[in-house]
């Protein structure tokens, strides 16, 4: 199967929707001529025009609300959002607004919208563009949260974004627009709520999310060079969470380790982890264990970011204690 | 409908529309005092004639966002009594299935997109509905109702801006009625709210908002203009609301004084000045008046007696409307 | 000793800094000769001058951002937040420039303010005016965050939050501003970071924030009358985190509820249940459970609203099944 | 120091400072090409009479609040090489100790609040420091620095607002460079920007921005009338950025033509205009600018040469400065 990157994958899943709906449009700044600074939007102008591809201002709360309102009224915005971080700027519309209109209109109103932004840090951005905020929309019920680990996710779950009535943020990993991945040529889309086992083992789960599902393939070849067999799962969209198939391998290896790059405390990896606590418990041999971002905001020095974020090696450490049984914190 | 009212019928039915928003407000004042309404709920009486002469310059296909105090929006645009008592109630037959309530009543098929609890919240979905109507080819214009206090959030001169730069078929409705909740205008906006607007190249106009005549020839002007492409347009509307910020906002004297009230309710009020250009124009008798006064009586006395009586809905609902496409979140 | 209400609480706290540091100062909307809609800061303004007690513009945005510049320059602002559902708009002065600047800065710049605001439903104000925002907040390094559960707690940890030299957000539950508790007339001020154990148990440990530790307090009654000793602990600051005494009670009962208004999904239980989980493991007989508001937008009608929020009956009910062993879902 | 500058050692200081800010942007440039330097940095290269016209009318306690594009602001509120291009570097004895970067760069010694990467980010916290000035009772002024792209957040309109009605002492400077990122300001700022600010009541000015004279006597007229309590200002300078966007933005024809560039540098230079005129003006030898030349040359070598060798921040940092008053957050 022909190889694309990420950010052809993105572009590609954007074209193929606007050329099937007239109503999709693309929103945000310098996401025109320039294609965004990341250049994943590079030659969707010139295809669909001014009108479809809107270069806005610098004024992320207004053209946020503005695609709010216009997806209630027919269209489906692509609203861009140039860094992640820059999401705390539009809390109120993604959040008070766009998440909320469909149940406080008692279902008559929809917003089919997707807000599209990124997350990652070890960019050597510093702490105002290296977060990674997805636990703060996936707490806000109304909003559905994608997570690609690979361009062939991150074309499908845009696809499917894009054709969902609902809000969907999707965060792409910004280290990861440049990364290859088989993508096939013929249309395909990926099922919101539907983990993907991306290598079974026996021993231990691995969950992963976004670009830490790689972290933790890579831990499970450390692990495998070991003899320990790891299971690897990425949810893809962690609203809504396949429960199921993260339980049915929680209580298949009966230890649990869920790795996501957010900040550890109050995100993402606590929610996953009580999850499967609260319902495999009694097949559980040790506490899920949990690896997300330092709780500290994401330094500047090389020497410092680098030891904010989960590695393979971290990762491939703990899993080793837990498979022995070495866990004297849980003492 | 489009063209400035000039006719008995038309003088007539805003005449009507002005009396059913004044009496809807003093049931729903009523019930809030004879503890039969939960919550809190802001009355729009005083202001009818902003509401009035707005929303007969336009079509149903045009759109508005409404505020907090949307009451006065909502009927002057088309709403029922009854759905809307008992969208004030809470119950199932309400026009948001009750889940909304008086802050976020909403009536899709009369182009009414929302209440909004979030001050300015709106401004960006009216800019965004106008945006549709741009991108789509429609002709349809969206009016966005906010109050003096308002003019405070930067949402407003962020969509303005886009709104001039794109040329939107949007009417910015500042209702400036003396205060923004216990606070007198003067002490929360600096400079000139129409000169803001002007500075974004927005053609922008004052009107008495007491004079429903005035406010519908001005409208019905800008929306013709605005149809053709010459939008975007800012009115700032003199008005006065007659009650406390909410209903339990009783004892007001420390921010602003009875005389004060009782001037504007004797000499200015909207009804009373229209009824007495009715009367001196001819164009409705007294008796005719007061028959058509106490029909909307009776029949705001039936909706609020359905709307006490009307089912609450079943508990079942709660996670309904979540998603669109979901039929229970949390099955 | 003398019993006040919460409200009192937090205006003597408030009262008692600003006599003993000059710089202390309130800002907000309708904080001065208004109070709040709650009337909590009464009298303030008459003693302290409209210099310290400064009615601001409807632009959280802005305000949130002066006080950040303020406090960097030598002074202590107590940010007055009207709702805490407008933490939306403000998200990114909070955590972007207040949470970071100290880290940012290299520890050369401090941010000593104090974020008050509220949170809490039922009490039919709808979507927009009855969330329980404060894991967003929790979720972001460098912000502390208290959550009093009654009048004692509300005035000692303001207290202690004025004088912390970091960004600090209080969330009062804006039901209980009439609740009344003993609070000693001598000055005492609540440390950051050390969990209060209202009630010693054996057989169950129940751990609430904010009102839920009422809601706790209400199930351990019920429960000692079938018998069921449960401890209840109030952690009062969930940033930092009293993890010793949580686990230390986990440790004595083996099973533990964590119950909190915020939704449950990616939420404050999630954090709490998986540190327990991951910390105390051998010693639980069950898994710990987890009671969050449901994950719904709240909504209006009382028949629904009431359904969204953890009650006595039903953390009685949940602890009941894990004493008696029925955790069929964690089998 | 804060009469507009009249004697030839104040004209000297004013050259250096923009000569010295032009060769530190063309050291850090060279560690950027040289792949030497972490991350991205945006040159302030070509704009340099703005940050020293501005800065030379301050005094050392009076604030500034920077961007971005913030060496240029550094450099001219008196900072040192040394500890710039170490926090360029993310080196332990950088200003922020490496934790910051270039886009977070602040000078708390000579009153610089920092750099910010949130567009817009700094203007409430400029508007704060006046706030502070004015509270206490003291009589140093603030300005914000922000570009014409910044005008787009609404925040400047929410901030103006507070500082027209509080009389606040702060200017708010409008770097207008003419772009926004990608972007001609024509397309992303409709109407007039100066005529924005005097809608809310405040005196707004247009200056030549290549002109450091004349940037130097408006500013010194307005910051003695701020200090009086004249105050809040506005500047638009007009500017050019000689560089692309960052660093990386190489291949720039797709939104400027070299032939623009080109205009600007040979025709408009602040640093040969302003050294024309010394020479002219007798206060100057072609010799005494040549050595001065050298002189900051040698100055910045040694200052990246030390850089270079200086040793990161010890991962025991990563910790530290996330809360003040604890030493390690994570111990
Ligand atoms: C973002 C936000 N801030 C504050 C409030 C609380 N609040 C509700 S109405 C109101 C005053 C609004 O004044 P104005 O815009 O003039 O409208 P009016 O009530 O006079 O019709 C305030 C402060 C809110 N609902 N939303
Ligand atoms: C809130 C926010 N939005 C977008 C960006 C990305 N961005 C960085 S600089 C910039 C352009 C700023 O233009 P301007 O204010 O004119 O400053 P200039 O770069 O021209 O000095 C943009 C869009 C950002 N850093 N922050
Ligand atoms: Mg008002
Ligand atoms: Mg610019």
């Amino acid at each position: 199967m022909r190889e694309i990157t990420l950010s052809q994958a993105v572009n590609e899943a954007l074209a193929e929707e606007m050329r099937r709906d007239d109503t999709v449009f693309i929103i945000g700044e310098d996401v025109a001529e320039a294609g965004t600074p990341f250049k994943v939007l590079s030659g969707l102008v010139e295809e669909f025009g001014a009108q479809r591809v809107v270069d806005t201002p610098i004024c992320e709360p207004g053209f946020m609300g503005l695609a709010v309102g216009a997806a209630m009224t027919g269209t489906r915005p692509v609203v861009d959002l140039m860094f992640g971080d820059f999401i705390f700027l539009i809390m109120d519309q993604l959040c008070n607004q766009a998440a909320k209109t469909h149940y406080m209109s008692g279902g008559k109103l929809s917003v089919p919208l997707v807000l599209r932004t990124n997350m990652g840090a070890t960019r050597r951005s510093a702490a105002q563009h290296s977060q990674s905020l997805h636990a703060l929309v996936a707490h806000i019920p109304g909003l559905k949260v994608a997570m690609p680990s690979s361009a062939y996710e991150a074309k499908g779950l845009m696809k499917t974004a894009i054709r969902d009535n609902n809000p969907v943020v999707i965060f792409e990993d910004k280290l990861m627009y440049q990364d290859k991945a088989p993508v096939p040529e013929e249309e395909y889309l990926i099922p919101f709520g539907v983990a993907n086992i991306k290598r079974e083992g026996t021993d231990i789960t691995l969950i992963g999310t976004s670009s830490m599902v790689q972290v933790c393939e890579k831990a499970a070849d450390i692990l495998a060079a070991e003899g320990i067999s790891a299971e690897v799962i990425d949810p893809r969209t962690i609203v809504p969470l396949d429960e199921a198939t993260l339980l049915a391998s929680a209580r298949k290896t009966s230890r649990v380790i869920v790795v996501d790059e957010g900040h550890q405390s109050y995100g993402v990896t606590g929610e996953i982890a009580s999850r499967i606590n609260e319902k495999a418990f009694y097949h559980l041999d040790a506490p899920v264990l949990r690896m997300g971002a330092m709780d500290v905001p994401i330094p500047f020095s090389p020497a410092l970011e680098d030891i904010t974020v989960p590695t393979p090696e971290g990762v491939a450490a703990k899993a080793r204690m837990l498979v022995a049984g070495e866990m004297i914190d849980a003492a | 409908m489009a063209n400035a009212k000039t006719n008995s019928e038309d003088y007539l039915r805003m005449y009507r529309q002005m009396v059913r928003i004044r009496t809807f407000e003093d049931n729903a004042n009523q019930l809030y005092l004879s503890a039969k309404m939960p919550g809190l709920t802001h009355m729009y009486s005083g202001e009818e004639a902003v509401a009035v002469g707005i929303c007969e310059a336009l079509e149903t296909r045009d759109k508005i966002t409404s505020t907090h105090r949307g009451h006065g929006h909502c009927v002057a645009k088309g709403a029922e009594f009854k759905q809307m008592f008992c969208e004030l109630l809470g119950k199932e037959e309400g026009y948001c299935r009750g889940k909304g309530g008086s802050m976020h009543i909403a009536d899709q098929s009369n182009g009414n997109l929302g209440a909004n609890a979030i001050v300015g919240g709106s401004m960006g979905i009216a800019t965004g509905a106008a945006f549709t109507s741009k991108m789509l080819g429609r002709d349809d214009v969206a009016v966005c109702f906010f109050g003096d206090g308002a003019t405070a959030q930067g949402l407003l001169y962020e969509v303005m801006n886009m709104a001039a730069l794109w040329h939107l078929p949007v009417i910015y409705a500042c209702e400036n009625n003396g205060y923004s909740e216990y606070t007198k205008t003067e002490e929360i906006a600096a400079g000139s709210i129409t000169d803001r607007a002007r500075a974004f190249g927005i053609e922008a106009h004052q009107v008495d908002g007491q004079d429903v005549l005035a406010v519908n020839a001005l409208t019905t002007d800008l929306v013709a203009r605005a149809r053709k492409g010459e939008g975007p347009f800012f009115i700032e509307l003199m008005t006065y609301r007659y009650h406390g910020h909410h209903v339990g906002d009783i004892n007001r004297e420390y921010y602003r004084t009875k005389a004060e009230e009782k001037d504007w309710k004797e000499n200015r009020d909207p009804i009373i000045r229209f009824r007495a250009h009715l009367i001196t124009e001819g164009l409705a008798t007294e008796d005719e008046i007061e028959a058509m006064n106490a029909e909307i009586a009776a029949d705001a006395k039936a909706a609020v007696d359905y709307a006490l009586d009307a089912k609450y809905p079943d508990q079942s609902e709660v996670d309904m409307h979540v998603y669109s496409g979901i039929t229970h979140a949390l099955a």
